[in-house]
């Protein structure tokens, strides 16, 4: 066992794909030189060269379809977009052409593509650097949506998101680079279809990802502490969601609160609701209650901020209402 | 026939016409099937505009890969994708080359490294930026040949690509078919500056403007600058300047253009051109050209025949590659 | 009562903008010398000139943004974009630039800009030109969201629109133009906050907007013969949603089946879905069901496309299935 | 001082001189802030550039509306924004200009016209051409100055705005701070022609390159160029040549360049440079210079001060403003 950073962890998952297989390469905005915007690629350029770890241009557009035309030309790229908010300058590529082209194509073609990027608030970054926009890809058929939250996932979501047939888009909260833990070392491979649960809970089912699980397992420890036994289940894919997981949960706990760093309006939360309406409507003993972002542009301020996000004590609230409704 | 000169010998020349008519009568018939209900959706006609994708389309090896746009009928035709699958796929059939999930702005053919058939203006190009990439790490000798309308210049798709192209040195053949309007926008209310090959200096790519209904001028020029790319000079633009002859897409009222205008462009059509110039020149036999007619109207006619035998793929296929389960080898 | 086509009435609307107020004017791909991709603005250059009809570059991220700025200059520009298929160009502007910096100003300029564009799928265009994104804009804070669905909201939605101190986003579908309909001339205003129920019924609540509220109704008037009573909700506002409107529906009905054309996961279907569940979870007799679109870029092919789409029998059947479940 | 020669008298050499100190004072004290944590998120500094926002601004009218980016400090300090209001804004204090909402990234004040602070590389250029069409339409004689980065060059909106202001001849004059880096990319890494100036040709703006630490080689330029906009010349570049002697951000190790690089910039740092000039040509005395410095320190003193004793926003206030009531007048 060793501990290590999220942030290391991500590197370590780009060196072993770069090691492993010549195809793989990097692509994107101060990756090389710079070392990446959070030092997640640094060190890789002095490792492998300027040819497969290559700093782009500030066009978005033009480097990520490069990507596409790259991995339907038999590489497997690895773009970088620096963090999802400079993504939407590239979303005509990823909507029109990464996630339409295998279909349209009637099967002719792939598009073995990774697309990592950060994503998330919290480093009081403002309305245009804060964006969680990951459940909000997650409507796009023919992608998968990656958002690893833990250690184990950050370095070993990577792997089979390269096998992966299908463009693959991963989202790094930005929270999480700093986060600590240990790495098992006997576990050398994650599967990217399968929700986890990362708490068992007899009371209420929780179900979040990415930068908000440590949210709901700090508000599951305080709940404990009042009897109430929070299953907090981390969803890891975004698309395909895996269902069966989130529905098993609530056919036992018969009560649900979905936390998401989105904006809850058309938030990912919205369609776990949604589903979980459809799968196992008679199951529910309570609303199904969402804790999501405020809808606002988020604000610089601090506290404006912190008010805007989901939090531990939002989550606690929420599930209190669930669970003894007032 | 190769590098900088063409061996204008008889077949050569044949073949040349033959192509552009190929394209030209596969048209007017989609444009039949089109009045009959047999095709739908939108279909962009590419009259007038023929000896571009066949000038250059003979300046490229099957190991090169082309990207076009949604007025890509006559590059997929001269890049050898059979009619057949080709008509089956505007009637919606699943024998088309793309099940008939593509239709007429979306063809793709793996075997002939034809990689659309892109509906977004601009959105062809960052692909072949890519294609070039992807080759060049690769080790392979081969050249992405990118066409587009001078549209896609107003893009920022275009800029960017351009640059990157030139940054890395990939090996990216831009294909600009300048035919002056794209819809009903006249190249100068969109452009402020008009002269569309000149744009390339800004990037440092060697680029040339040619007479796009001379076909035997655009193969010579895109052998040119196909030389130019695989002798390590980076990407070219090659910008054709040239005139469609007939509307837009299906639904075009043509409110914005003279038909003095179009029927002066009809006159130096890139077919007539060629032809008469053939005859005159005595460089084919009267039959020749009837012959090459017929078998090109026959060619048509068994994908006519070969799509209206085709099928309707199956409702429970709807979803089948939306996901891949493999990457085709 | 005069009989118009849905696309006559977009254009009666914006001429009467363009002659009430000379800040109005309007810019897009084809609008003037072409007429308009879907004719709406033929004759409109004629009328009112080249200054204030204006064709545009194929530059959407630009134009888009000049009109933002146009706005802030104090004009009321309209923007149109062809199709909302090109619309992702323009995405950065939209959410980062219109959306973003009325708050991000601290309230010191609004961005008084309309964006109108046609959306949706039924003519056979394949997949990079039949996306139905509105449901997905509605996530955006900071934006207003309309769906005309009736010849008198094309008519009359407008003038509100630009009233409006906030972007707001006109998504006219292009299987509405062509729809004739007698248009009530007592009528002179809409307002752009309400749904609106287009008819009254007992047994369950169908809830739609747009293109699919046609076929909403041609499945009421089906189910209406076999004895069932459907009330149908044309939500028209997709955001802020007018909940109250349709909630009260549901509290009467206790039922609920959601059309709408976007691709199911993360549609605006799981967001009002998740609202009711929030609202009126007690008042629910059956699991809410939604009618969407298949999760695939749409085929060209007709019985394709027509499989993907929503369409009265799948509406019927969805009903069925919950006001008397198998 | 007026049209295309600068009256160089004592004041107007003050001025500038004093303008740019006020800058560099501004931001020295931003850094100290950065590190007690009054300030956060993400803070980019102006340190070598202060001539550019200087020296443009001066030609400018309040009419005019200015447009900038992440990095804005310096022109807003330059357009007349006050310190107490950028200060508190920094702070996160409802009393900063956009009520604490904004941050460094997001300077806003409607006042004197100045319209962000974007942090999107590129996303200003189209509004710029919005507020010039804005203007234009309703007669104004005004100019739309948008600032940006060479990073920003690299960005389709680039080349779509430029086209577009040019199409149009709208009044805006292109203002690139070419410091050589965006981020840690070195120039000739992210654009295949590194003269930027030369890329305006493509669009028929006319341009012109100053050396950018020079103040009033830049106040120059800028008058020229917005005369030239005022007389109907449609817009124009100016690239102004500078250099970053900070790091990027305050997270930035720099791993991407040399020392010695920076240091020889910081050499020819428009201040030191000036100042110097100044000294040795007997334009100042010596108390005059180190009055100003007095007065910046204090100007700043008294915002921090300001900021400091400012509040923050009510949490209820938080969705106000999301929607607006009405378009402020
Ligand atoms: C991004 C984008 N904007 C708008 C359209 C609508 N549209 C389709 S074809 C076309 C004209 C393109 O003109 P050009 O590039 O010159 O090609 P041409 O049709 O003349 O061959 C337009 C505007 C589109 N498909 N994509
Ligand atoms: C569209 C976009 N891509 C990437 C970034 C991340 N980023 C912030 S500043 C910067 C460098 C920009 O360089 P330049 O335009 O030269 O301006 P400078 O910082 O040198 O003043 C980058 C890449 C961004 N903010 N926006
Ligand atoms: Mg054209
Ligand atoms: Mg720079």
């Amino acid at each position: 066992m060793t501990v290590i950073t999220y942030r290391e962890a991500c590197k370590q998952a780009l060196r072993a794909a770069l090691v492993a297989d010549p195809r793989v390469f990097m692509m994107g905005e101060d990756i090389a030189a710079y070392g990446g915007c959070y030092a997640v690629s640094k060190g890789l350029l002095a490792e492998f060269g300027a040819e497969r770890i290559r700093d782009t241009p500030l066009s978005e557009s033009a480097f990520v379809g490069a990507g596409i035309g790259a991995a339907m030309a038999g590489m497997r790229p690895i773009v970088e977009i620096m963090t999802v908010n400079f993504s939407l300058l590239a979303l005509d590529q990823i909507m029109n052409n990464a996630a339409s082209i295998p279909h349209m194509s009637g099967g002719q073609f792939a598009v073995p593509l990774v697309i990592r990027m950060a994503t998330g608030a919290g480093r009081q970054l403002a309305a245009q650097h804060s964006h969680s926009l990951e459940g909000w890809y997650a409507h796009i058929p023919g992608l998968r949506i990656l958002a690893p939250a833990t250690i184990e996932d950050a370095r070993h979501m990577l792997a089979p998101a390269l096998a992966d047939p299908n463009p693959v888009l991963i989202f790094e909260h930005v929270m999480l680079y700093n986060v600590e833990a240990e790495l098992d070392e006997r576990i050398d491979a994650v599967d990217i279809t399968h929700a986890s649960i990362r708490r068992a809970g007899t009371d209420v089912t929780v179900v979040t990802y990415g930068g908000s699980l440590p949210r709901a397992l700090a508000a599951a420890d305080t709940l404990a502490a009042e009897g109430i036994a929070a299953e907090v289940i981390d969803l890891r894919v975004l698309r395909p969601l895996d269902m069966t997981t989130v529905a098993a949960s609530v056919a036992r706990t018969h009560r649900c609160v979905i936390v998401d760093e989105g904006w809850k309006s058309g938030s990912l939360a919205a369609e776990v609701c949604a589903r979980l309406v459809e799968m196992v409507f008679y199951e529910l003993d309570a609303p199904i209650a969402r804790v999501c972002s405020a809808e606002v542009p988020m604000p610089y301020a601090a506290h404006l901020e912190q008010a805007a996000l989901p939090n531990a004590g939002r989550i606690v609230a929420a599930v209190r209402q669930v669970v003894r409704p007032a | 026939m190769s590098g900088d000169k063409l061996h204008l010998d008889h077949q050569t020349l044949l073949h040349l016409l033959a192509q552009m008519v190929r394209i030209r009568v596969f048209e007017r018939r989609c444009a039949e099937m089109y009045q009959r209900e047999k095709i739908r959706g939108f279909l962009h006609l590419y009259d007038g505009e023929e000896a571009i994708a066949v000038g250059v389309m003979e300046a490229l090896t099957p190991h090169d890969a082309v990207i076009a746009t949604y007025r890509e009928h006559g590059q997929a035709i001269a890049r050898g994708v059979p009619m057949t699958h080709l008509m089956a796929e505007l009637f919606g059939k699943v024998e088309g080359c793309c099940r008939g999930r593509g239709g007429s702005m979306h063809i793709f053919d793996r075997a002939r490294r034809f990689i659309g058939g892109n509906a977004i203006v601009g959105g062809g190009l960052p692909l072949a930026v890519g294609t070039a990439l992807g080759d060049r790490m690769q080790g392979r000798d081969a050249v992405s040949a990118c066409f587009f309308g001078e549209g896609a210049v107003d893009e920022g798709e275009f800029h960017e690509s351009l640059n990157l192209a030139a940054l890395w040195r990939l090996p990216v053949l831009f294909v600009c078919e300048n035919n002056y309007y794209s819809m009903g926008t006249a190249l100068a209310d969109a452009e402020s500056v008009t002269d569309i090959h000149a744009k390339a200096a800004g990037y440092g790519v060697a680029s040339e403007a040619v007479d796009g209904n001379d076909v035997v001028a655009v193969e010579l020029a895109a052998r040119r600058a196909v030389g130019a790319i695989r002798a390590g000079g980076g990407p070219q633009l090659l910008e054709c300047r040239t005139y469609r002859t007939r509307a837009h897409s299906m639904f075009d009222a043509q409110l914005y253009r003279d038909k003095a205008e179009v029927e002066a462009w009809k006159q130096r059509g890139p077919i007539l051109r060629f032809q008469t110039w053939l005859e005159s020149s005595h460089l084919v036999f009267d039959d020749e050209v009837a012959k090459l007619e017929a078998a090109a109207e026959e060619e048509v006619s068994a994908a006519i025949a070969f799509a209206e035998a085709g099928h309707f793929e199956a409702l429970e296929d709807l979803e089948r590659f939306v996901v891949m389960d493999e990457v085709p080898a």
